[in-house]
Order: C-alpha cells, then structure tokens, then sequence
C-alpha cells in the first residue's frame, strides 16, 4: 500500500480498490516518460478532479511531480490555461467517471477541438465513491444506488463512442489491475501529440465491485467483459475504431489514434506568424490625438 | 463671458452612422486642446433603434457627461420627441431640413445637410456640414475641424486629392447656415494646450492598454456585454509568443483556465460581467484557496441575474468581496475614470502578484463606453511586479513561511499540489484543526500588505466627507466643486482601493460624523461595507441604468448636510 | 449530589462498528426519557481512517456535544493517544483488554468484551458486554439498556429466541465487571418523562420531514457532502404521483431545474454545501429577478473553495445573502437545532411562497450529522402556506401591482414571460431607466412581509446582548446559563431569520451597547451584517471545523464584558 | 415585420434575419398542434435562452403561450424542471448556435439518456449575433469574426451528428427561410415523444450572412449547401441517419426519429409503481424512539 508523503495526509483508498492499480501504472507511465524523453519530472503536472480518484496527486510515490486539486469537475479547464501557456510541460489529468462525464462533461468537446496535448487518464467505477455511493452517468440503466433506491432511468452513458464522436485524437481503454498494459497505454497517451483519453475500468470495492464481471471468474463460468482489442486493429481506422467499441463487452487497448493533427499549440504557432509583433508603445500611439 | 464647456447631443437610430461623427467631434476638439467624453447609451438589439451619444466638450478636464444639453442634432422625429426635453433654455436643436419637418421655435434649426454637402462634390459631406453648423453653434474656431479633416484624410494616395478641400468646404457651407441666421451660444474659450501629450481611449481600451503593460501574458474570456471588446482587444493584440489568448466556451472554462496558467508561472487575466462574474464564483475560492495570482475585470452593467446589459450600475461591489461561499475578502480596485481604468489594472496585476491571490478590477458600462482623453501614459515610470518564483532546491514549502512564500513554478524546483480544499505547507490535504486555523490566517494576513495604497483626501477638518467610488466619482467630484463655490463645509475622500480599504484612510473616515457615500445601486453597498467597518456611512443612490447627474448630486448632498 | 448528565466517547477505525453501538447506546437512553445529542467527526476517506463519536446523555434537553468526556471507549491505541487528554479529571477509559495493552491508571480499565460476549453463546455480543459496562461506569440504570435489547430484538420470528436472554447476559456481565472493581461515575438521576412524544433523528432527516410537511413536490439535487442525505432521502421517499425527485447532472443543472419546476406550479427544493452553492449563484439571481419561489438548503462545511468537505463552519453567510452580481438580498434561515431543522425548512418554503422568491436554508455540518431527540410535530398544528395561484382571465399582468401578485401558472389563465431580464410588467424586456427602479423596489418592498418572524428575548434590560447564529446557538445558550448563574448582567437575544432580520429585534439590538456573537467562522460574518445595519455587534470567532465548547465562550464573553 | 406585444419591448432583428423565418414557422407549428391535440394554447411554454435567438419568445405574434426567458446557456435545465413536473405540457426550447452549443453544452447529454420530452428548435447562425459577431462552436476553422481575427483554431463542431452520438431520439435539420418545410418539422418534433431537437439554419445577416452558400445562386453558378434528404430516407434507421448527414452539405428533413424508447415520464411512472406510497405521519414515526 502506498506510504504516505506526510503523516497529516488523511485519505486511503479502501483495500481492493481500483485506484491502487492505476496509481501503480501512472508512476510507471511518468518514470518511462522522464526517461525516454530526458525530461525533469519537474516538467509533469498532475491536475486531478475532486473524488477518491483525485486523491491520487497526493498518493503518488516517489520522486513528485506537480500537482493541482481544485475543483470538482474543471480539471479539463485548468489543464488548458497550463497547457496552453507552458506547451513544454507534460500535462496529465486524472478524474472520476463523476467528475468527467457529469458535472464536468462539458469540458471535453472543446479540448477535442481544439486538440490539446494533454494526457487524460479517466478512472471509471460506475458510481460516485467519494460521496458514499450515487449513481453516474456510466452506471446501467436500472442500476440501484443509494440515489437511485428504484433503479436508475437514464440510459447508461458510454464514453469510448462519445470521445470517439467528438473528435478526441487518442483513445485508449484499460483496467486497473492490469498494470503494465495500462501502464503502457498511458505512456502512449503522453506522447501522443494531441488530446488523449485512457479510460480505466477501475472498480469500487466500496460500492460497486466490478472485479468479477470484469476479469470474469473460470470457477463461476463467468467470461470476462473486458478483453484486449485483437492485435489486427489498426488504431488509425475511425471505422475500425468504431466497429471495436460497438462490439459487446469492453475493449482493452488503443481504440483509436489520430494522425497528423495539429495540436493546439502548432495551430497556435501559424495565428502567431500571421500577427503582427506589438510593443506597448505602438499600441499606446493607436490612441494618439 | 465666454464658456467653458458645452455638450452636444446626437440622436436617431443606430446605423445612421452619427456615432463616428460624434466621436470625430470629440477626437476634433481634443486634438486642438479641450477636453472631451463621450457618453452614449446603445439599445441591445444589433441593428437600429433609438440610439444616442453625447460629447462633451470643455476646457478643463471633463468630469462627467454634463446635465443638459446645449445642442442636440435630431436624426429622426423619435429622437425629437425623446430628447428635446433635455436641451438647455438657451440651447438648440439641428437637423437637415430636408429630411425633418419641425414645428419651428427660434431653438430649432434646419439645415439642408444632405443637399448641402453634394455641393461639394462629395456625396457623403453631410456631416461635415452639420459639424461647420456645431462649430459654429457652440463658438469654436472652425480651424479646430479643419485640422481634424486635413488630417483624417491627408494621405492623398489613400484618399485622393479632392476630399480635404470639399470637407472644408462642407465645414464652411455649414458654418456659414449658422452665421447667417445669427444664432450662437455664448464662445468659448480658447482650449489651455496641456504639456502632457493626450491619448483618446475608453475606459476598456485602457484597462486592455493597463494589463498590457503590467506584463500580461494569457488571457481567455467568454463575450458579454460590456466587456467583450475586452475579449476582441486581446485577440488582437496577445497572439504573440510566449502569450496566449482564446475565447473559450464559457466563464467556468475562463476562470479555471486563467488559474491553471498562472499556476504555470504566466500573468493571466478574464474580463466579464455581471451574470458570468457570478458562474466564476467557485473558481474564484479556488484561486483564494490555492494562493494563485489573477486578475478578474467585472465591467459592471444593470443587474440582477440578466438585467440591464447595455445599461450601467455599481450593484456588484458586495459579490466581488465576497463571491464565494467560505472565508473570503476578496482585493478589489474600482477605476472611477478612464485613466484609473489604466493605472488600476496594473495596480491589479501588482496586487495579485503581492499577495498571491486573485483581485477583481470592477469597472462599469458606463466607464467601458465612454471615449475620453487622458494624458498618455509615460512607460518608463510606470511600477510593474514581477512574480516571487522559488529557485530553492530541496524540500521547498510552498504553504510554510507566515506570510508570502516564493512560488514554485512547474519546470522549477518545489513541486508541491495547489489545492482547494485544506492543505499542509505542501500542500496536501489535512484536516486538521490546527491547520485549518494556520492557514485561514495565512490568507487573510496577507491582505495587509495592500493596505497602504493611494487615496484622495481634500478639506481633512471637516466632519462630512463626501466619497463616492468607481464610475461616480466624476459628477461626484464636479458636485464637490459646486459646493465648495457655496461655501459648504464638507471634504472629499476617494480611492480606487476599496476592499481593503488603505488603512490611514479607513482610520480618517472613523472619526467622521458623516460619510455620504453616491453609488449606482439599490442597497448602498460601498456604505453598507463601510458601515460593518465602523465607519458612520450613508449612501445616496440611484438605480435607474443610468449615470449621476451632478444637480440631483448637490441638492442629495445638501439634505443631508 | 446526583449528576445530571455525562459524556461517551468511542473511538477507533472507521468501519469497526462502534459507531452503531454509539447511536444504539444514546437512543437506548432516550427510550427512557433521557435526553441525547450525539456528535461525530469522520475522516474524508471511505473506510477506515480515524473516526470517532460522542455521546451526551441528560435528564435535560442537551444544548452541546458537552466540552469534556466522561467516559471514553477507545478501540485501538492511535484512539487512546488522540483522545486520552480530553477525559475528565474523574473520567474513565474502557477497552477490550484482549485487543489493546493500555498502561494502567485508575482510569483505565480493561474488560474482555468479546472474549465475555462470546460466553453467552452470542458470537457478536461483545458490544452489548461494553454497554452494561458503560451503563455501570455513568449511574444508567441496566433496565434503560435492556428495555432498549428487548424491543431492538424481540422480533422472535426474525431473530430467535435466544438473542434476546443473550444480549441482557452480555449486559449483566459487564455491567458486574465494573461494579467488582468499584468504579462508578456519581449517579445520574433518573429521567423525568416528558410529556410530548420524542422522535430521535438527525438535522437532515429533520430537514427532509420539514420539507416534507411543507409539501414539496419537486426535489432535484448533486451529491455533496454533507447534504447528500437530503438527496438520498428524497429519493427513497418523494417518488410519488405528481412528485418528482431526480439526481441530476451539477449543481447549475440542479437550481434552473426547480426554477423551472417553481414556475410550473410546485413546490421546489434543493440542497448542497459550499461549492454547489456557489456554483448556483446565478441562477438564485435569476430567481429573484423573475421572482419565483424556491428553497435552496446549504448544508455548510468548512471553507472557502473545496475546503473542509467533513468539517462543520459558520462561513456561508454573507455569500448566502448575497451570492449573486447585482442588487439582491436574499432571505435567509439558519436553524440552531435539529427542531429547528424541521420548523425553519417548514419556515423558508412559507417564505419562498410569501414573498416569491428564493429562500436560502442555512444548515451546518455540525447539525446534519448530529443526532438528537426532540418532540415530534404535530401535525395538525403545523402552518403551510399555499402558493398564491392567478386564475383570473383577461390581460392578467405579473408583475403590475405594487406588491405580491398571484403567479399564474402554464395551463391556467395569465400567459407571461418570466425573465431574467429587466422587464414590464407581463414580463418582456424593457430597458426604461423607470422601470428598473419601478421593479427594484418592487422586488425589496417584498422582503418586508418577512419581517414579523419570531426571535427569543431573555433579559431585555441588560445593553449587553449575547446573540448566536445557527448550530452556535446551543453552546451559547449552555454558556449564557452558566453565565447566569455567576449572575452577570446579561441579555439573550436569538432568532432563525437572519435576512431580513425580524424588524422589532432589530430596533431592540440598537439600542444595545454591545451584541455579542459567537460564530464559526473568521471574519465574524453576522457581526459585520449586524454593524452594516448599524448594530454595535462584535464575533467571537472560532475556525477549526469543530463547534464551539461552552468553557471556551464563557470565557470569551466574560473578557468582552 | 413582427408587432411587437407591447410598445416597451426594446428588441427587433436585424432586417432579413434568419430568426424571423423560424418566428413564423414556430407560430404555425404551436398552432398545429393546439388544433390537432386540442390542447390549450396556455399548455404550451417557450423556454428561450439568451442570444438573439432567445428574443423569439417576446416576439410571437397572436395568442400568447406562457414564456420563461432565464440565463444564457440554461434553457434544458429549466425545461427539465417544467416537463417532468408537468409532463402534460408542451414545452419547447428556443435557443442559439452558442447558448446551446457552447456554454449550455453540458445540458445536452442528460436530457438525452433521460430522453425528456420536449422540443427544442436551435437557431445556428454559426456566430454570436447579441455580443457583435464572435466565433461559435458551429463557426467553421479559419472563420475570420471578432474573437478570432487570425481565423478560428478549433475544428467546426458538427451538431447533428454530436446529437445522433448522444442518442437524441428525434434529430431534424431545417432552413430559416423554408418557412413551410420547418413549421412541419417542428411540429414533428412537438409531438415525437421524447427528445428533439430541430437544428435549423438560420442566418445572421449582420455578421454571418450564409443565405447565398446555404441556398445557394444559379446565376453565380453556385450550389445549394442545404438539400432536402432523399424520401427513400428511413428516418427510424440510425446507420441510415449516420449516412445520411456524412453526405456533405446540409440535409433538411428529418434525420432520425426512434421509435419506443420510453420517455422520462413513462420511466418515472414505473418508478412510482415500484415505491410505496407514503405519508407523513409514517415518515415520523420511523424515527420514534
Ligand atoms: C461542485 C461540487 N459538487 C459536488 C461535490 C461533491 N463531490 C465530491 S466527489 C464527487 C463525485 C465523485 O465521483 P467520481 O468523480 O466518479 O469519483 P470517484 O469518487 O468515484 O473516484 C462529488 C459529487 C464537490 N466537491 N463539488
Ligand atoms: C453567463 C453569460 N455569459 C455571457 C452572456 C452574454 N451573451 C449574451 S448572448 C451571447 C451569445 C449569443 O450567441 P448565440 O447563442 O449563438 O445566439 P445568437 O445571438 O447568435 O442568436 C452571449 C455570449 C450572458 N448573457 N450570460
Ligand atoms: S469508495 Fe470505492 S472508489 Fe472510493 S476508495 Fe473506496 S473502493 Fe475506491
Ligand atoms: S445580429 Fe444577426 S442574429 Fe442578431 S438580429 Fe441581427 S441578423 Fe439576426
Ligand atoms: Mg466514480
Ligand atoms: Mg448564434
């Protein structure tokens, strides 16, 4: 389990939880990154959601990063006035299902757009843990929770069609315990050039325990719902990107991935070469009587 | 004796393009030396409707928009009707003869603009006729306008060579229309040349102007009414490297992103208004929260919720101080001109990067709106923070010393996590009483050191003060004045630096029997403020999408003398 | 001398159970006429973490969580460190003996709970083993703790008949161990009946029943601690016909959703705490703008910004009054106990349907989590106002007279456009400066029907007031007594409307040399409302995330007099 | 021109704006349907958002539904407050390009996997008329307005088929100036139940003039933007749909309509035969003591 950075820090995840695995795959995915590309981990920034996912800025261990825990739902936003004022920095994200895709779901078109180079890791249980157990968007229809006693009456959201639809350059789907594929997939959302999705299934323990229904149980005669994408995909293949999440069951692997779209910042770069460079004085004379 | 200032008036519908006339009026006399504003409400559709603007213009610097109007030029029988009631005894009304039929009096005044002016030879010199007539009318030297055009359309390659002498020749004819019929106001003065060179700006190009020269390197903002020329200046003018500037899909977007680039290192700035200054609430506690420096311009308009977009208020004052839920005093400056537009976002961005916190720069519809010149601004004395960056290596706490700590900067050394809820000095989350109150502590402490800012303070010994703020500040001082030439025992109090208060200021206004405090709102906030500060505050107010007129100032001041 | 009450503590890990036990034990003792307030503090984390849980027993309504512990329960040693210091002189410390090693004091004493609860034949007996202890350690009579057994498992058909005779077993034996050894706190005296039927719940439950009673029919809501209860309640209890009851999607979806409920005709609520408040702050303008009813609870926590999520505070206030740009003052009601929980949401929906507008409910941490007896409503007695509905036919105009007027509703007579702009008086856009006067004061000239409501006056004489606000209230009301009997010349003065105050108290507080207020948080928010209103108030603050203890306000007032 | 309702009402459009097109079509739908349904013109609500486009609801000649004109970009969530509090009135959404689309964007996604049924009718001029001619999602990269003078870095967003991902169960396309054709589509979309939104072009004349490239101009020789889609269209038929607006150009009619997808109010009818009917003294007594 993961030591704690200071003693005040009052938050663990419960055993079991999800989260530990995709902690373990992202302090890989920074330390292959600082590697490779001979980057300080100076150069990294965590900008992290509110909920038991968000805490992971704080659980990391080993050699820190930057951190940002600010606001339920705006990771997105921050991620862009960093990214897009420092394009040098290695700028990775990590959120709730909640946070993402409710409250904070607006955010994400405008990042696809706009293709900021920003790394997304989505940690997707299917509930809202931190506050004790409410459904979310990605909970099934009829799912009982405690803000849903009756069942749940809204169709379940499904996030690699909608990143997919939105024009979101990289999309990636993983799960927390298997650490070295994730580990990996993340690593090649880092380097992507331009906006990056992993989505991990990454089960609550808590509140709802997808363990088995995921990896499946050989016992039980339960299949696994999550299974790697067959090696003939070719990422770079909307149609074939499409055609893999629209079978059933969970797709594991890189679903899709652009190539040759500018990024934010290489868009931004021709605006520059168009403009005219100022200074203040010439500015101030444009108001000369 | 001569006159020292006139104000004319210009109405009809928008699109009739007598607005750059207007301002050509205005941007006319100054360059020969006076002074002008202008002041223009606008309706919020695109397109037509009833619309005017008012120039003043004077020999000494304008305080506010004048209360009456000496002329007013009439563009359709609506704009008659709606403002004749407003002109002066002796002050008159012009329009072209051939597109009007008003009842004559001896104010009114047709002139065949139109027709007039394709003598020249020029179709389109009806309003340099109409302006020969202005000049005429209010006693300044046509050579004012006559410069103006020479000047406006000089470039010959550009513009040919007829145009000047047949503007000249339109500003003649309409002098002339005047002259011959014998109508006047009283002259006036010759303009008192200023040794300072002036520029001619609004109250938003200027706060633009301001944070440009406070260093400012990213801006995102979402339009709004009246603060997306804001918006459209930086579009313009920031794409450059090393700077960035985006609209972005809306206020929660802008507020969050502005954080993250400072917490990135770079000086960063919104503007909005009104109903996306109140969407910015939680982001704002953030940026209190995690000790990140910005700047947030709220142009004030009408309020609540939608309101009054294209009309002005001051109702905004309580919710910038105190936006968000939990402890917070937010900074803010209100600029009561347009040159405190200027010099007020660089005392912003300076604040933000003292106290490592956001501030709020509230400015308002009527200041954003209004073309005014102002001396131009010397760059070399000009006082501009820099940031605090930490360079230390090891084991750096962000949170630790009592008061302003360097801050690490992503790159650098000292990573810590910028955090919204309650942290330790790393930055880590704690809940722990004791560092609850720590920290509490720690972001009000720092408000002190921006307690020692400017203020004005004129006739000390006296026990009333008048002190307005913001946008009220001009008819408020030009009703100071006029109390003064009765003799009134009453001082003057003013700054821009309103929460906090300077603290010399705060102790002078204590000991005052009365602190009459002019605002544009409903509740008397400024006085309501002053008051929880144990400060004997009254307000008077007004509410009605408008600015003060200085009359209904001094006789408010006197009842409660 | 008998005692009249005592405090238990128990602590441990989150997710060992004890809590249960906790709340079991203090309403055992309600069975029997006793008083109980239980008081609680939990990490943020899920499960595990620090946790602990008090509980004050009383023959007397309990006002506080009580300063200091009687009798502490630790279940692990990190327990006994955090909290040994905070027993009494003559306190003591209980443990399973079998599963900590404490040093031994003759305060401490060790017990083998589960080794003796698994005698009985009961494998899960050892907390009932540790309440016969408890009940010997603080006077209870075992009675109080068997009737409790009897009827919690006399479901013979659910739980056999064994569990039962099992349970008092396990009572009698740890009740024996410490009457072996001699300890005993001095007696407590027996409880005197009360006459009304009592109910034991928690604020937020008492918040959802008053909501209830009030006759809500639309709930919408986001999760956020500590108001998710509010949420969950609703869910399980309004799905009914022609109610309607949703999580939604944010805090913005949240308040323009009841907004647009309210305006179809039903009684609409929300809860949330400091982020999701803020983040509603425009759309409670809007409603205040288009004048339509609504209750928005906040369940306050430690701030500003994500702050304090499991921490309770008092810093809400003046963002709650003011939360939105432009000109509004929000009514406000903060309740001080779990009743008042019940009858101020009860209050604010009358409110909300009196004056037509938005209602802000002011709850705490502090009282959400705390359960308490208190008398059940009555509910016949109970006053609900209705809303006042249009149904008269032609040209019918919303908001043409002066004051309140019926609000049509879509499908009955009286189209109109309910806008968040400036508007007439059906409801369109309208830019004339007259009219937004005309509808501001329109819009506060409502606030006056609020301002007849109930306040508690004790010692009118005395020009010192002590005067709390919400959850502070029982402490406060502990130390005036106390204060009372030291016979210091005191005044109380306490009321749930805080905006707009109830107008007679408020002339009463004027004319006062001193209101003093305790309250949590650090600016002293309702002193400085109370001074802005020319009150001559003064906070003693406190900013831990934990209520008040009484000694610390006696003390605090005694230096203030 | 329109009259106004009253002589205070401070707003008209622009000469020739698209908005007057819609005006005329959404009178003659409303009309409809309180003939075909026999409801009362009081059962029908505009909730309108904030842009030029929003000023619709003031200007609706003839007998007066009831209006709710509230905040920028909020115009779902107050409709979601009214229909599923009052699930027998018609309510319809009027709102612009930017208030839907960008600060109102979040909104979207829930009202579809509730599926709550209202209509909404967009006005996309492609731009932000009220605030003077900045970008909009829908403005086309490289678009040269205000905001972006340089031209606009961000992908043009593509409404209808972001809508088809979300699973809007009734998606139209229409043109402002096809007066006839829209009132037909709205109507459709009126009594569809369930979500629908119909996407209309309708031009900013002032800062955004697309009528020629939308209808296009014999004599220049230059092709309509917007057709009608085939009759052999199957609008029930999603994969068809999808075809249907990959197809360049703009398709006007109805793109896709499901069929049986119960709406919120049918789900939540469910709910409350699930739920025991309570009262308050009960609640009370479970928590005697
Ligand atoms: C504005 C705001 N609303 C609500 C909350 C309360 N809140 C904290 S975490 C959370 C949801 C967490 O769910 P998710 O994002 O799925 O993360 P998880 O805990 O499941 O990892 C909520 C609603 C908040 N902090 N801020
Ligand atoms: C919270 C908020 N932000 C910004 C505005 C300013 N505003 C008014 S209309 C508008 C955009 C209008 O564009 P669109 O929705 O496309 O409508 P159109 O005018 O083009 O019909 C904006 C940004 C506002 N009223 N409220
Ligand atoms: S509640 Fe669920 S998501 Fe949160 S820490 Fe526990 S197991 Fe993980
Ligand atoms: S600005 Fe454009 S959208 Fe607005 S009224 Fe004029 S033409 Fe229509
Ligand atoms: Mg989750
Ligand atoms: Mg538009």
């Amino acid at each position: 389990m993961s030591e704690k950075k200071n003693p005040e820090y009052d938050f663990k995840w419960c055993p079991g939880c999800g989260d530990f695995g995709v902690k373990k795959a992202l302090e890989a995915a920074i330390k292959k990154k600082t590697i490779e590309t001979e980057e300080p981990i100076l150069n990294n920034v965590i900008v992290a959601g509110i909920g038991c996912s968000g805490n992971m800025v704080h659980l990391l261990e080993g050699e820190q990063p930057y951190g940002f825990h600010g606001l339920h739902g705006r990771t997105l936003p921050v991620a862009m006035g960093l990214k897009s004022s420092r394009p040098e920095l290695n700028v990775t994200v990590v959120a709730g299902d909640g946070d993402f895709l409710s409250i904070g779901a607006e955010h994400i078109a405008p990042q696809a757009k706009r293709n900021l180079d920003v790394c997304v890791v989505i940690m997707d249980n299917a509930v809202y843990g931190l506050t004790k157990g409410q459904s979310s968007p990605t909970s099934a229809e009829g799912m009982i929770t405690s803000s849903t006693p009756y069942g749940k009456t809204e169709v379940g959201f499904d996030p690699l069609a909608h990143y997919l639809s939105l024009g979101v350059s990289f999309v990636a789907s993983g799960l927390s315990s298997k650490i070295k594929d994730l580990s990996e997939l993340i690593y090649q959302g880092m380097i992507h050039p331009g906006f990056s999705i992993v989505h991990v299934q990454s089960p609550c323990t808590e509140y709802n325990n997808t363990y088995e229904i995921l990896k499946g149980n050989i016992k039980k005669g339960i299949e696994p719902l999550a299974k790697p994408i067959d090696v003939s995909h070719n990422p770079n293949d909307l149609k074939q990107a499409i055609e893999v999440i629209s079978t059933p069951g969970i797709p594991l692997g890189i679903i899709y991935q652009s190539k040759d779209e500018p990024t934010l910042a290489q868009k931004y770069e021709n605006l520059i070469n168009k403009s005219k460079q100022k200074d203040f004085e010439t500015l101030l004379n444009s108001y000369s009587i | 004796m001569k006159n020292t200032d006139f104000v004319v008036r210009f109405a009809g519908e928008g699109g009739q393009g007598f607005l750059s006339a207007a301002i050509g009026f205005a941007s006319a006399n100054t360059k020969a030396g006076y002074h002008a504003q202008t002041f223009a409400t606008f309706p919020s559709q695109i397109t037509g409707g009833p619309t005017w603007m008012q120039t003043r213009i004077s020999i000494n610097p304008v305080l506010s928009r004048g209360d009456e109007v000496d002329v007013l030029v009439v563009f359709n029988e609506y704009a008659y009707e709606a403002h004749k009631n407003e002109v002066k005894e002796n002050g008159f009304i012009l329009y072209d003869s051939d597109q009007l039929n008003i009842e004559d009096s001896n104010k009114v005044l047709g002139i065949a603009f139109e027709k007039l002016g394709k003598t020249t030879g020029n179709s389109r010199a009806a309003n340099m006729v109409m302006m020969g007539a202005l000049a005429e009318l209010v006693g300044v030297n046509l050579s004012v306008l006559e410069d103006f055009v020479k000047e406006r359309w000089g470039n010959v390659e550009r513009y040919g060579e007829h145009i000047v002498p047949q503007n000249i020749q339109a500003l003649k004819l309409g002098s002339k229309e005047v002259q011959e019929r014998g109508l006047k106001l009283s002259e006036i003065e010759s303009p008192k040349k200023s040794d300072t060179q002036q520029i001619f700006l609004n109250g938003n190009d200027a706060i633009s102007l301001g944070a440009y020269a406070a260093g400012i390197e990213y801006y995102v903002g979402y339009p709004i009414s009246p603060a997306t020329t804001i918006l459209v200046w930086m579009e313009k003018n920031l794409v450059e490297k090393n700077k960035f500037v985006y609209q972005v899909s809306s206020e929660i977007e802008a507020i969050t992103a502005i954080i993250g680039a400072s917490y990135g290192g770079k000086k960063s700035m919104t503007a909005t208004a009104g109903p996306g200054f109140s969407l910015m609430s939680e982001g704002l506690g953030l940026a209190w929260m995690a000790e990140i420096p910005i700047v947030v311009v709220d142009v004030q308009r009408g309020g609540p919720a939608t309101g009054l977009p294209t009309k002005t208020e001051q109702s905004d004052l309580l919710s910038s101080i105190n936006p968000a839920h939990g402890d917070v005093s937010l900074p803010v400056i209100a600029p009561g001109t347009v040159e405190e537009c200027f010099y007020g976002t660089i005392e912003a961005f300076n604040w933000a990067e003292k106290y490592q916190g956001p501030v709020i720069l509230l400015s308002e519809h009527g200041l954003a709106e209004r073309q005014q010149n102002i001396p131009k601004p010397n760059i070399s004395k000009l006082n501009v923070e820099k940031r605090l960056i930490n360079k230390s290596s090891e084991n750096y706490h962000r949170y630790e010393s009592g008061n302003i700590s360097p801050m690490p900067i992503p790159g650098l050394p000292g990573p810590y996590v910028a955090n919204a809820s309650e942290h330790d000095k790393m930055g880590d989350t704690t809940h722990l009483p004791e560092r609850h109150v720590e920290m509490t502590e720690r972001r009000f402490k720092k408000l002190d050191i921006l307690k020692n800012s400017n203020y004005e303070y004129i006739n000390a010994e006296s026990k009333i003060l008048l002190m307005p703020w913001g946008g009220s500040k001009g008819p408020s001082l030009e009703a100071y004045e006029k109390l003064q030439e009765q003799n009134i025992d009453i001082g003057w109090a003013y700054t821009m630096f309103l929460n906090p208060l300077p603290e010399k200021l705060l102790i002078e206004l204590r000991s005052k029997n009365l602190v009459i405090v002019p605002e544009l709102n409903y509740l008397g906030q400024f006085s309501s403020l002053l008051r929880s500060q144990n400060v004997n505050a009254q307000s008077i107010t007004q509410y009605t999408g408008l600015p003060f007129k200085v009359e209904y100032l001094v006789n408010k001041i006197t009842e409660l003398l």
